[in-house]
């Protein structure tokens, strides 16, 4: 099968990356750091793509499906006998998918960032995190069980919140981090008692085991324990929670948007293709459990937590002035597509189409929105701002980051020859026949997504020119080069890429063809989309306005994100902080503290009380004297029975 | 022994004598007094000893000669209280009981 | 048939009051203050030779008894003595030069200590009531020493005045008993001394005499002002030596004529020493004065010996004799320190202490370690005797009196700690000046620490009094 | 004299030889030298046992020795060690060395300093290594005693107020423990020989009686819930090397002696209390957490978090099977080395800005580098991130707990696993007010960085969280084999 332990050096490298840049970066010259970071995860890309070339072409098919192959696994900590947590490499369609899209993307973004972030003080630690990422994102991907995914996955949400929180002086910076992670802590708790409960239940972690046909989980059919769900049940959901907080699905995504204070090659490389995606990962890798366990009930949490996200998402898209925070919603929305599309996926042949479409999407997705971020990054680095408003005919001034952007704003839209259209093409086609509502809902996404992405571009590049007071120019060739190849390629991959010989649920070959009775009313919703964005913004017009002022109040709750943030602000300060906090410290201030203290007072008023015993006065020692004795006599006379008071 | 005068009637005698000293005791407020309430307190228990050795134990003399070591001890103490009742008098010029309380609480 | 050499501590004690008396006359006019050097030398040889083996028999028909139980009770005594009249000595010489009389003092010292032999070794009440006199008045001349002073007077006042009337209810008690069984003899008295009624009235009042000297809860009221009141090194004695005495006195004779009244006195012993330890810690808590506080601290600590009586077995007894042995190198300790600062500053209240560390180290050391021995804190010896108090306790199943000690075990470490806040934490601008104490106080104060140090570590001693209780 | 009672004897010879010394500098010398052969030798035991363990020695104990003390109350000195003990061995060596670094700036009464600091480490060390109860409870006081004068003297704050309220609950706890001991003592056949005592089966009714007491006995001193008031005064007032030693090492003495003489040798009783201390102690965990929240003063928000952290090591316990025990045993450790960090770098910000209120302090990350960069990485690890020792504890209690179907169970560690969410809150609080975000006071700019001795004591104690972090198994075997005889003991009567 193949020998894969070559593959270790894809974590090693960038490891040594993190160490070097991150102990002595501050004593080198801050290039140094730069070239090392790059250098590691180029060695690391190529070999991500032999292992892909060695595991797709070499080793191909085994007995019609594609093997899962483990390059390592050893026992990292035994917690029973039986019960190991384990660290491993694991290679397997999906794995070496990612494997290919996080070296990809990170290198890309490592060269973006070498021109991006020139001259910042921060200079070798912005790459000694951009490696640690790296690192976590990878162990992430190729765990051989789900307690090694979650050590990863937190050290992803640590990486993040380092990255997010990287301008520090700046206190929004401070904040949104500190919410990243503690929203995605939140989340990691419900996934960590999935593990546990699936410690106990299912007796392993290993995923080979949970997802095998005669594994703990799909082999008997447990009582229903909770709301309908078996104890199996409520473990996965819970497992799907820690996945939608960290992918930002609905009722967790509060933290995205504001994410968006991290440095933009940041946002480029988690808060769009490696990160968010986690979530949907961890739905594929369980994939056959979701699918067995409950007759499937939990995939329909997932995939309508993935529309209502989706929707939730595009419509606040549309009314944002800040453009990283479109690309966040717009982000927020198509992950919300991937969940769907493996929400309503099945598992043999056909029926996997939207596993598959929901894994292309995702390979597409990566690419495509790396480059709309990258394109913004260049932008801002030019403008020294984030808002739509201050932009606005750049076309003339950025050639290169305007080309690109269209051509990623095409493939967004799902219009043909782009990558996008054949991802999310199959997974209209797939929700279409598994569930019509879901399918209408993604339709109508499907077109606000053409119009936002349109409003920017239009917004951005043409529209008024505005008078800048010095002209904004094209950013360096290290900029650029990293746009170009991320567009060629968006342009390439929808068609090049056979995904479904490669990555499918039963892992067979599956040969799917276009689908034009559904493409065809998706490309024109999308051309809708980009037509009405091009009336309202191409050029100078009050139109916008007036349609917003038209649409009155709700279009002022969705600029404020349905004021989600404030009502977790609630949640978390008043109810959490004063609500919860304040009682216990009060609490423990006076009544516990209160307690060991009056204990202490007692004593002392106690002794006070019997000051007066000790008179001074020879004549009442005398009294007490014969008194006690007389008192002492008869009660010992009493407890000896010779004398009873009963007369 | 006189008849029809059992242990019982003498006994009561000295005890009703030893419940008046110890209410001397208590009650009185001259140091002096007090002094004298402990001798009757002693000589009762003397008293005591002397009947028991008399009605209960005649062929032994333990009772009596304890009543004796008891009186010659009895004598010493008053002479050593009495010693000390005059030097306090001597510093305070007062021998009452209770404004002796200086050393309290 | 008498072997007139069972009483050889007595009789070299007398020899050594005799002596004395004649150097009184003898030096009339000539500088006196030698006695201080001779009084102490002869009591040192007076101890070296109690150290000597003696032979265990009785004498005068059983009316005084000796083996080596109380043969090494007495010497235990003499030590404690030893290191009083070293520490004393700087005292003693003032006591000279100023009032031009010391050896009224050491007579005195010894005649109270020839009583207590008496009272321990008596075989019989007409003894043990001679010996319990003897110990009595003598220190009523002591208290009242200071003859300049009205507080010494009062306090020499109150004592005699409740000594009259606890010796007199004691003598009720013996009397009643003499009524029952007919006889003085605590041999034959064991034999027909049965449980009654007015037995256990007898025992009781009997009992109470001693529990006044041993100042127990409803008869220690005298404790506290005759311990301030009296001068420095007779605080020191009666907490020291008169209470061990007693204790070793009473725990004796309840072993001699107590077998068949233990359901009398058990109970009331139970209570007296939850009372005592209870209330002589509330009192402790609020004391400024140091004598005062020492005086109900020591009151406190008679109520854990009692939890040793009332084990009333070969173990119990040893842990007392344990106990009260490390109570007094402890106490000595303590009431050295106090002694010396009251004597060169005058100053008794615990507010003087404040800042003592910082300017004489080695004093505060040694309060402190004679503090840690009286909470009972390892590794001094305090913990060990504690301990195997507790142990005796418990191994008669009383938990829940070793309960209500351990929690007064707290409340003392509390106001023990309170001395050595104001050693150690607080800092004051007008501390105790930094004295070197002369060389004999010195030693006592070094001879007690040596005690605390290494009488707890130091097994054998324990094993040494263990097997001393055999025969009691 | 075996190499075990060294461990005892060395400290007492530093203690001596210090009084000889008056010289400030000279008494530091002599106190790192003394406890840096007692390191020593601590590594040269763990070799020791390392390899006799290799060889195949599977007996409970090892370096056993046993001298008769006294005879006739059938008290021995019995001192010998199992994997528990010398791992807390090992943790008492290096955070007792890291505390004597730390406070090589005491200028006022330096030589009691050390003499009481040493002294404390003799009890604790005393403490780990005697298997006979008396012993164990001698060296037990002596190590609780030192703290009174430690934080009266040269703490800060309302000091005399925490240093008695502390060290009365703590004696009152060690009262509370001396009665329970009396009661094995005579419930087991007059032995205090904790060996003979586990193969003893005490009377139920007894060990119904005893067992909380002497659980709450040791519990007060693992701060368990209720009785977790002195901590927070007692930590915020105590100089930084006596916290440090007194979170770090002391409170594991209560948790190891619960462990260790609680449910050792009383199992049914340990069953039949297991589910209402676990409560107990989930809820501290919570409590603790929650109570971190609130706090401004640094010390006390490591106060509570240690009251929470402890709160998980108890939870552990009482969970009653092996991987809950690893687990806590492995928190012991991991908990002892965070918390001496912790406090050094509270002591050091201390030093310098004189202020432990974490709202003046801001932007310090950029002015104190290594100070900072430390902080966060045990902030990272006292929430439990992976590759930090924090996780590999946390993660073996909750395995543990959830090894037990039963609902109370489950309730009670979904409580507990839920602290990893409020524990994640004041962590970053503290991180983000105070390290990140605007320099608050222009002062701070001038600030000293990190000297010599301080990077010293903090990396000594940070290296050991990241190795076990990183690679847990050498320590979870050691602790899991001599954990064997342990839990089969404790199964053979559970449930």
């Amino acid at each position: 099968m193949g020998d894969f332990t070559y593959t270790i050096w894809i974590f090693i490298l960038p490891i040594a990356a993190f160490l070097i840049t991150g102990l002595f970066g501050s004593k080198m010259p801050a290039k140094v750091s730069g070239w090392i970071g790059t250098a590691s995860i180029t060695v690391a890309l190529m070999l991500a793509l032999r292992t892909a070339y060695q595991y797709f072409i070499q080793v191909g098919f085994v007995e019609g499906h594609r093997p899962t192959v483990f390059a390592y696994k050893e026992v990292w900590m035994n917690f029973t006998e039986t019960l190991t947590f384990d660290m491993g490499i694991l290679i397997d369609p999906i794995s070496v998918m990612m494997l290919v899209v996080v070296t990809f993307i990170s290198f890309m973004v490592h060269v973006y960032s070498i021109g991006y972030m020139k001259g910042d003080k921060g200079y070798y630690r912005f790459f000694a995190f951009l490696s640690l990422f790296s690192v976590s994102m990878l162990g992430l991907v190729v765990a051989t069980n789900i307690f090694q995914m979650y050590f990863f996955w937190e050290l992803v949400g640590v990486s993040s919140y380092l990255l997010i929180g990287f301008y520090y002086d700046k206190p929004s910076a401070v904040a949104a981090a500190k919410k990243a992670f503690i929203v995605t802590r939140f989340a990691d708790l419900g996934f960590l008692i999935g593990i546990l409960l699936l410690s106990y239940h299912a007796g392993t972690f290993d995923f080979m085991t949970l997802v095998s046909e005669d594994g703990p989980l799909l082999a008997q059919s447990a009582p229903p324990v909770f709301m309908g769900l078996s104890i199996f049940g409520v473990a996965l959901s819970l497992i799907f929670i820690g996945g939608a907080g960290k992918s930002a699905m609905f009722p967790l995504h509060i933290w995205l948007p504001d994410a968006m204070e991290g440095p933009t090659p940041v946002s480029a490389l988690i808060h769009a293709a490696t990160m968010v995606v986690a979530g949907v990962y961890l739905v594929a890798r369980l994939f056959p459990a979701y699918h067995g366990v409950d007759g499937g009930v939990v995939l329909n949490l997932v995939a309508w937590t993935g529309a209502i996200s989706s929707l939730f998402a595009a419509i606040i898209a549309m009314t944002q002035d800040d453009i990283k925070r479109v690309l966040a919603f717009s982000t927020m929305s198509q992950i919300g597509y991937m969940m769907l599309s493996l929400g309503v996926s099945g598992m043999e042949g056909h029926h996997g189409l939207g596993y598959m479409a929901s894994m292309f999407h995702l390979f597409t997705h990566a690419m495509f929105k790396a480059l709309l971020f990258l394109g913004a990054g260049s932008v801002i680095h030019a403008v020294h701002s984030n808002l739509m408003s201050d932009m606005g005919g750049l076309h003339k001034h950025m050639k290169i980051t305007s080309w690109t952007f269209l051509i990623a704003c095409l493939a967004i839209s799902g219009i043909p020859i782009f990558s996008g259209f054949f991802s999310k093409d199959e997974i209209l086609v797939a929700a279409f026949e598994h569930n019509k509502v879901l399918w209408a809902i993604e339709y109508i996404v499907a077109g606000i997504t053409a119009f936002y992405m349109f409003r920017i571009y239009f917004g951005i590049f043409w529209g008024k020119r505005r008078e800048y007071h010095h002209t904004p120019h094209e950013s360096p060739m290290v900029m650029a080069i990293p746009l170009m190849i991320l567009a060629a390629l968006t342009m390439v991959v929808g068609w090049a890429i056979p995904f479904g010989n490669y990555v499918m649920p039963d892992r067979m070959a599956y040969h799917g063809h276009i689908e034009w009775s559904l493409a065809i009313p998706s490309v024109a919703i999308g051309a809708l989309g980009i037509f009405v964005a091009y009336i309202f913004y191409f050029k100078e017009t009050s139109l916008p306005e007036k349609v917003s002022s038209a649409f009155g109040q709700s279009y002022g709750w969705a600029k404020d994100k349905f004021y989600f943030d404030e009502i977790y602000q609630f949640f978390a300060h008043k109810m959490m902080f004063a609500g919860v906090a304040a009682p216990i410290a009060w609490f423990d201030r006076h009544v516990v503290d209160g307690f060991m203290n009056g204990v202490g007072w007692m004593t002392e008023t106690f002794s006070y009380l019997l000051e007066g015993w000790q008179s001074g006065k020879v004549r009442q020692y005398g009294f007490s004297f014969v008194a006690g004795l007389l008192v002492i006599l008869f009660a010992v006379l009493y407890l000896n029975g010779f004398i009873d008071f009963k007369g | 022994m006189i008849e029809g005068i059992t242990v019982y009637d003498v006994l009561a005698v000295s005890t009703i004598i030893f419940f008046i000293g110890i209410f001397g005791f208590v009650t009185r407020k001259n140091l002096i007094s007090l002094l004298i309430s402990t001798e009757l307190m002693l000589n009762a228990v003397a008293l005591n000893f002397v009947i028991f050795n008399k009605f209960l134990y005649p062929g032994q003399i333990q009772g009596y000669v304890f009543s004796l070591f008891l009186i010659a001890v009895a004598a010493a103490e008053v002479a050593l209280a009495i010693a000390i009742i005059i030097s306090l008098y001597r510093m305070d010029n007062s021998v009452d009981a209770d404004d002796m309380d200086t050393l309290k609480g | 048939m008498n072997n007139y050499l069972l009483m050889r501590d007595e009789f070299v004690l007398l020899g050594i009051i005799l002596l004395l008396l004649v150097a009184e006359i003898m030096l009339i006019g000539k500088n006196r203050k030698a006695v201080v050097g001779i009084a102490t030398g002869l009591f040192i040889v007076h101890t070296l030779v109690g150290f000597l083996p003696l032979a265990e028999g009785t004498m005068f028909g059983g009316s005084f008894r000796t083996n080596h139980l109380l043969h090494n009770m007495k010497s235990i005594m003499n030590v404690g003595v030893v290191i009083l009249l070293l520490q004393t000595w700087t005292w003693a010489r003032e006591e000279w030069s100023h009032k031009g009389r010391v050896t009224e003092f050491y007579f005195l010292i010894f005649s109270t200590l020839l009583g207590m032999y008496y009272m321990i070794s008596s075989g019989d009440f007409l003894m043990f009531f001679l010996g319990l006199e003897l110990a009595s008045l003598p220190v009523a001349g002591l208290v009242a020493y200071d003859l300049m002073k009205m507080r010494s007077a009062e306090a020499g006042v109150k004592f005699i005045l409740m000594a009259g009337v606890s010796s007199a209810v004691s003598l009720f008690g013996i009397s009643m008993i003499y009524g029952i069984s007919g006889s003085l003899y605590f041999s034959e008295i064991a034999q027909n001394f049965h449980l009654s009624g007015l037995g256990a009235l007898g025992l009781l009042f009997f009992m109470s005499g001693l529990a006044f000297k041993i100042s127990l809860v409803p008869f220690h009221f005298w404790t506290p002002d005759v311990y301030e009141g009296a001068p420095v090194p007779v605080t020191s004695y009666l907490s020291v030596i008169s209470k061990a005495a007693a204790v070793f006195a009473l725990a004796i004779v309840l072993f001699l004529i107590g077998r068949e009244f233990v359901s009398v006195w058990k109970p009331a012993i139970y209570w007296m020493a939850v009372l005592t330890m209870t209330v002589g810690n509330l009192f402790a808590l609020r004391q400024k004065n140091m004598k005062r506080f020492l005086a109900f601290s020591s009151v406190a600590q008679a109520g854990f010996i009692l939890l040793g009586i009332l084990s009333y077995d070969q173990m119990g007894m040893t842990s007392v004799v344990y106990f009260s042995a490390i109570y007094i190198f402890s106490n000595l300790a303590t009431f050295g320190v106090v002694q010396v600062i009251s004597l060169k500053t005058g100053r008794e209240q615990m507010d003087d202490y404040n800042g003592l560390y910082r300017t004489n180290p080695k004093l505060a050391l040694v309060m402190l370690l004679g503090l840690f021995s009286l909470a009972g804190i390892p590794p001094v010896a305090g913990f060990f005797g504690k301990f195997f108090l507790f142990m005796a306790a418990a191994a008669h199943g009383y938990y829940w009196l070793v309960i209500i000690g351990v929690i007064n075990v707290t409340i003392s470490l509390y106001y023990y700690l309170l001395v050595v806040r104001a050693m150690f934490l607080r800092k004051s601008d007008t501390p105790i000046e930094s004295f070197q104490a002369e060389i004999p106080v010195k030693i006592g104060l070094a001879l007690a620490v040596v005690g605390i140090l290494f009488l707890g570590l130091y097994s054998p001693f324990y094993d040494f009094i263990l097997n001393l209780t055999t025969n009691i | 004299m075996d190499i075990l009672s060294l461990l005892v004897v060395i400290p007492v010879i530093t203690v001596l030889v210090l009084f000889f010394i008056n010289d400030n500098q000279m008494v530091r010398i002599i106190s790192a030298l003394g406890i840096g052969i007692e390191t020593i030798l601590t590594l040269f035991i763990a070799k020791g046992f390392m390899a006799e363990r290799a060889a195949g020695n599977s007996s409970e104990f090892l370096f056993t020795r046993d001298t008769v003390w006294f005879e006739s109350l059938n008290i021995h000195y019995f001192v010998g060690i199992d994997g528990i003990a010398l791992a807390m061995l090992l943790l008492t060596a290096i955070v007792l060395l890291a505390g004597i670094f730390i406070s090589w700036n005491i200028e006022d009464l330096t030589k009691e300093f050390y003499v009481s600091l040493i002294i404390l480490g003799t009890g604790v060390f005393g403490f780990f290594i005697s298997l006979d109860l008396f012993t164990m409870f001698l060296f037990y006081e002596v190590a609780v005693i030192p703290m009174y004068l430690l934080i009266g003297i040269w703490g800060t704050g309302p000091k005399e107020y925490a240093a008695m309220k502390l060290t009365l609950m703590l004696m009152g706890a060690s009262a509370v423990l001396l009665v329970s001991i009396l009661g094995i003592y005579y419930y087991s056949g007059m032995t205090f020989n904790m060996q003979e005592i586990a193969q003893m089966e005490m009377p139920i009714h007894a060990q119904r009686f005893f067992f909380p007491l002497a659980f709450v006995g040791f519990g007060v001193l693992g701060a368990l819930f209720p009785f977790h008031t002195w901590s927070p005064d007692g930590h915020a007032s105590a100089p930084t090397a006596v916290s440090m030693l007194h979170a770090g090492v002391l409170m594991k003495l209560g948790t190891y002696g619960a462990f260790r003489v609680a449910m050792y040798l009383m199992p049914q009783a340990a069953n039949e209390y297991s589910t209402f201390f676990m409560g107990l102690a989930a809820i501290g965990v919570i409590y603790g957490a929650f109570g971190a929240i609130r706090q401004t003063d640094l010390k006390y928000i490591n106060a509570y978090s240690s009251v929470s952290h402890l709160g998980l090591i108890f939870f552990g316990m009482m969970a009653l099977n092996k991987t809950a025990y690893t687990g806590a045993v492995l928190q012991m450790i991991s908990h002892g080395l965070m918390t001496a960090v912790f406090f050094a770098l509270i002591g050091m910000l201390y030093g310098r800005t004189h202020t432990r209120d974490v709202r003046k302090m801001g932007g310090l990350l950029k002015i104190l580098p290594f100070i900072a960069v430390v902080y966060v990485i045990i902030g990272m690890a006292s929430l439990g991130l992976p590759g930090l020792s924090g996780f590999v504890a946390e993660m073996n209690i909750f395995v543990g707990a959830f090894q037990n179907p039963d609902f109370i169970h489950r309730v009670f560690s979904v409580l507990a696993v839920s602290a990893i969410v409020v524990t994640a809150v004041y962590i970053l609080r503290v991180v983000g007010m105070m390290l990140m975000g605007p320099v608050k006071n222009e002062a701070f700019y001038k600030l000293p960085k990190a000297v010599w001795y301080e990077r010293v004591g903090a990396l000594l104690v940070l290296l050991p969280v990241i190795a076990i972090g990183l690679a847990p198994m050498w320590l979870t075997t050691l602790i899991q084999e001599s954990l064997g005889h342990i839990v089969e003991h404790l199964a053979a009567y559970g449930h």
